[in-house]
């Protein structure tokens, strides 16, 4: 074989990683807007109005993942499994933020933290490496502190709304988490980042919190204490 | 040619100094009369007295300024403008302050440069040269750019912004408001003023932007938590936070 | 034809470019020019005794963008209209300062969200490419997410005047533009950019409510909630 | 000896110094570990329910701290003691937080500012360089400077949970703090930066103790005074 | 028309456009590796044994020019042709690397100076500007400097293929073309910076030409020079 | 489960991966060590009295790859197969070395480029994804390019040592090479930066066969350009 | 008078500014092309045929600077002459491209080095500063270092035309240009800068002399010496 | 505890002055007998005394090592390493650089250290406290670490290269080829290393690859160039052109 053919060879296969490459980015594409899509619904409950709606909000939210899945699964075909990691980078930014949108939707629901199998379960993928299309444990956790961000926001404009409840709730849960992840050994550098925010977050709640204390708006912290 | 351009430290120095004063004496500039404040040694001092130093530092300032003009006379002050312009921004800064202070407006180019002329005192005088040249012949002036004048007032924004917190830790609130707008006027200029004037301008402005937006801020704060509590409470409430928004960041 | 004549030739054509360019450059001056005094009426929103004049620094502004328009329209004059791309670098960013400034007097004036049909109206140009010098959608949205910025001072400096209604009306606005934005696909990379710069603009605003909320300063949020 | 066999040669030492280095690590990620479990055992002080339960938790940490000791004392067999400063590098951010922890200790069982000797008896260490494994006076102070951040957080949450007290408490403490740090002359860059955000500290607690007051909540400010 | 609907509205424009962008690009893509193939044949003329193939590989380049044409015909049915600027970026690295192949073949055939009206016929398109896709002087003359620096290593390679007339006639025909640039007044920044590459290979030729003088190889350098 | 129980799982699963990682990274480094030490050994066909030992040297280096094959095969055991991707970056850099100086090898036995098959036959690793640890397109031509530069180095001291054909020999290879990546769409960005290097590599090495051609001191050039 | 009047008087100032700069930015494009004429004239010289027609094209030249002097000429009437510094910046960079080609003007029609006064003279302009537009001694040194660069060029294209003295006669012209030099102390950054290439064009004029002098073409270098 | 750490500007002004004299007077140290050579300012020198010079200044550089070695006694010395590892590197800089030009090879970690052996000199002594403390125990030594001595050598290699080129204006043919050779084993040591080394080698490796480029590529002009003419006449011809490669850059 002379250099030129071995080179044609090889052109080949480079070819064939660019159309695998560019397959997959359209797919992400699809994912990405049906993620803003879904972040769109949920985004309500910041609104005075929406307290009240967080239910149908959710319900809708659910649908969208129907879509979610669909387009995860097609994403599926453009690639050879065994290759997960090879092109992991391309969909790794769009499946933390889906990730944190489930873990959104279940934490409004049932104001309880989203275990990795059911964010896994909600995208339609694999909890197990070796099962194929996955949740890896950083992707899930990624998504979890992006969600801990939303709702020190969340803390914020539920007073603005009159609920003073939800901030004492809210305090208790990212406190559970916070502990949760000092549980952890993060050596991963972006996960590691990420969780130094956590802490921001925790003390931007806490002073909401205060601010209702002080004022004596906030009911019952000793109930909200012994859950 | 020499200059004896090291007179520019002797500026730097005693307005370094100035500022000072003004600063860590926390002056209540603001009431209409004086305040007796307390220097840090522990004696008392009289507002108008710190203004008056302030006054009789900047003139030996202006004595620099005219030994420079006189050094330049004759020369193309544009050769050396790079050497002195950072002294004169910062005499047009220091200016322009006592000037807010006393007056509560923005001095001009114009009346900072009309403080600027002199007369000569050459050494040559008492030789007995004493040519018949008209009196005004004598008379040498310094002229402030336009551009010197515009980035003298842009750090003096920063002094302003300092000036609001200590005037929160003074217990003057009203001061702060008044503040906020002569900071806002200042601002809009400048952004009327906006790419067409020098580089060093719109560098600048950045900084003038944060300047303005602490201040704003703490004028937000005042009106916020000034709601929750009666008006005569809050002098003493803010004296012990003169930290309110860090005023170390970007001093001189 | 010789080398030395070919190239006196290509000079013909280089002058005429840079010559248009030039010209480009001068009218592009002014209109910086009008578009600063526009900002300087408008800016006096943020002083206290500016709220009653809004009215009348509106009329004022409206003004000040008949000169636009006249200067808009020299600048047409300026390089044939099939070139609108070949020196649209020139004059993007005073197009966005305008559209910007136009959504800011409407805004003022009305507190809805301006169209990109108004603001092309406002400047004297086309919203479709093919009829000439007009408003690209990019351009468009810049403007409305400066606006968005300005808006988060206001926010600010309206309680500081005393206004403690108008940050509940911004904040509404303001999470309407959100919720618009976000149904975008953006990859150009400036605009995306900027839209990042939104998110905070919405949390500052949302912190002024919080603030106002909890103290007991802001009227009927329920009333604001259900516009 | 050829240039080769003296490259070897030196290789080495190199090598000997990497395994001392990997030995080093491996001892103070569990050293990170451990302080990572002491530092959750003493955040549950945050928490509303957490006030009563100072002295346990307290306890509990002591108890953690023996593990500290063993791992510190399994530290040292890493390298030669002379050699301290060679590999301080390595171990220095944990024996900070170290001494915040022990430091956070001591002031929820006494209230009082732990001794630099006290803290190197905690970690089982010594105070005096010559005597090998010491805690150097910077060490000691950035741990102190750490736990000032947190019992800002523990005054605001300190009103959360009731107890009007304490701020004042922690008020005083830490403006003693505060003059303390101010006879120091710092020219040391990390420990500066760290002072400069203690000037915030002051002001956070300084606002807590003002709405107490405010609200006539802080009762005998000045018994808490005279301590 | 809701804030909401425009925005959709809006996200149509944005979709359309990014669609024409990505059809662009893969047009664009076959052009560079059609570029890549003409310059792969004509490099061989660098090699010793590539002197006598000098017209079979031009007439093969020139083959290769009809599939160019044939890609540029199916790019300019990718987009309007009144927003050739718009979407300019995209092909002019591709148009004034094939200039430069065009020039290059040109040069290869009759050692002249290939016109622009020359590079737009073999590469099929226009040379008006408002006639359609066209060649910018500016592409035009990037190409040409593209091929004085090839130049300068034909000159090297010709004394070492042996022969010792080429490198003369390089340098009258690049000092000529250096003449022609001085010329011209360009402002415009990469161009300009292209041009001052220039010099370092008028003067690379004129030591080449010095190498051979020294020896005695240059042949009649009177004639050259009278050419 | 709990939040507690779920993040200590999470830890599980954590550690298992972070105690991979630290197992591979052993073995580079061992791997690393071998490549060095084979560099070594190549490196010296620079000096003058190298060039008689070039078979001894490569029956060295061959030797050594034995090591590399061994040490590979551990590597190999440290990670399931299907992860290779997930650890890539781990031996991605010192593959490519090990690709260059197989590459190396092979060129200074037979002055041949070697294929991708024989890389990874000398390594004791697949050339097809699927079997598992093997060599990536991108890693072979990375190795490829790295020889390039030494090759050019090499051409140069050639001369040094008095050798003047080798250059020609070296001028002819790296000539193809150009070639051969000139069939390559190359989009891989560190690929592509490193093949911009191989223009300056081709360049110098003409200016190597040049000096001596002007000199006579390269015989019989037509018969290397027939080759 | 208001802030806002201020500014606009103030605005005054640096439109005024701005319109000298303009004035003084097109003339100064005149003069720019005035000089890439000289220029092209005077690189003739650099070619075979060339030598004989120095005089004729140094007469060219002299027309040449007749219009530079009347577009110097109108220069001095853009701005207030005592403001010379304040717009150096703006002709600096072809004042220091005018006094080269007045030096090398000179050099070409008598072998010696032209004296400031000479350039100034040349130019139209003054020596000294108090009298006006003037010539500063750095820029003066500045014009000669480009000199010397394009001699060194010269004493190869000398012996491309066949004119073996003429080297060695700019080899001792550059030596002694470099004495000179050697008697400054620069301080000057960019001057010194320029002069640290003096030694490149020093050393390249002396290989060509060694060039000749070994080939025995070099006659009586010791009369080219004694001049 | 006040480090005399001043000494280590004499280091650093002694071995700057060192080096300025092994460059500037282009000593011809490849020759076995010794030339006579110009000083600058005219007088005539023995290559032999400008190394005997210089090893009087490299003992008044162990002197000055040996007062730090005194008052880092019973110190941890790695806490102040930092403040004199430059000097030390600079010092084996200077020594392996004389040690090549003596015996054409490189000086070993071990030879340094054996010289950086100090009897104690405690002021203390004249006291009279004459305890009966063995001998060796007034033993004091300074131990150069592996990585200052690699970094030293690593720093060797750029006086190498401009070695290489003042060679070759001083029409010595042989030694750019012996110090290619020298240089390439240095190289390929280096390389050796690798990354295992301190992160400061794997910074110099560039320079490192730059100076032997240079060397190299000047020893290919050698050769190509004199394969033109006669052997007997190289000299002559390079002595005019010592700047071949541009010496200057990165000196120290
Ligand atoms: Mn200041
Ligand atoms: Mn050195």
């Amino acid at each position: 074989m002379s250099v030129t053919e071995m080179f044609s060879y090889i052109q080949g296969f480079l070819s064939a990683d660019q159309d695998i490459r560019e397959d997959i980015r359209k797919v992400v594409q699809t994912l990405e807007q049906t993620a803003r899509e879904i972040l769109t619904v949920l985004q309500s409950v910041h609104q005075p109005s929406g307290f009240k709606e967080i239910p149908s909000k959710c319900a809708k939210a659910r649908e969208l993942f129907c879509t979610v899945r669909t387009q995860i699964a097609e994403l599926k075909t453009k690639f050879p499994m065994e290759q997960y990691y090879r092109f992991h980078e391309h969909w790794r930014f769009v499946l933390q933020r889906l990730a944190f949108l489930a873990a959104f939707v279940v934490y409004l629901e049932s104001e309880t933290l989203v275990k990795r199998e059911e964010v896994a379960q909600i995208l339609g993928i694999e909890v197990v490496r070796e099962k194929g299309f996955h949740l890896d444990v950083e992707d899930y956790l990624a998504g979890v502190l992006i969600m801990a961000s939303e709702l020190s926001r969340l803390a914020v404009n539920s007073v603005t709304a009159g609920d003073y409840n939800r901030p004492l709730r809210i305090s208790n849960f990212i406190n559970e988490l916070d502990s949760g992840f000092r549980l952890l050994n993060l050596k991963n550098d972006p996960l590691r980042k990420r969780y130094d925010g956590l802490k921001y977050d925790v003390k931007k709640i806490e002073e909401v919190v205060y601010d209702l204390s002080i004022r004596g708006l906030a009911k019952e912290p000793e109930a909200a204490g012994e859950k | 040619m020499a200059l004896p351009f090291d007179n520019l430290y002797g500026i730097a120095t005693i307005i370094c100094f100035l500022f000072g004063n003004l600063r860590s004496r926390s002056v209540d500039f603001s009431s209409r009369h004086t305040h007796f404040l307390h220097y840090p040694g522990g004696t008392v001092a009289d507002a108008e007295d710190v203004l008056n130093e302030a006054d009789i530092k900047l003139d030996g300032v202006r004595q620099k300024i005219g030994q420079i003009a006189e050094e330049l006379k004759g020369e193309d002050i544009y050769q050396f403008h790079r050497a002195f312009t950072p002294g004169i921004q910062e005499y047009v800064e220091a200016v322009s302050f006592l000037h807010y202070i006393r007056h509560r407006c923005l001095i001009s180019l114009e009346e900072i440069n009309a403080r600027l002329v002199f007369m000569n005192t050459e050494k040559a005088d008492p030789k007995g040269s004493a040519e018949a040249m008209p009196v005004n012949a004598q008379v040498l002036t310094f002229q402030v750019t336009s551009s010197d004048y515009l980035l003298g007032v842009a750090d003096l924004t920063g002094e302003l912004m300092r000036m609001c917190i200590s005037s929160v830790g003074n217990g003057d609130i009203d001061t702060p408001f008044q503040l906020s707008q002569f900071l806002r006027q200042i601002h809009d200029g400048f952004s009327y003023i906006g790419n067409t004037g020098p580089y060093e301008v719109s560098k600048k402005l950045h900084t003038l932007r944060q300047s303005l937006g602490k201040v704003e801020d703490a004028c937000y704060t005042l009106r916020v938590r000034g709601s929750e509590i009666p008006k005569h409470m809050l002098a003493d409430v803010f004296s012990s936070r003169t930290t309110l928004i860090d005023p170390e960041e970007g001093v001189v």
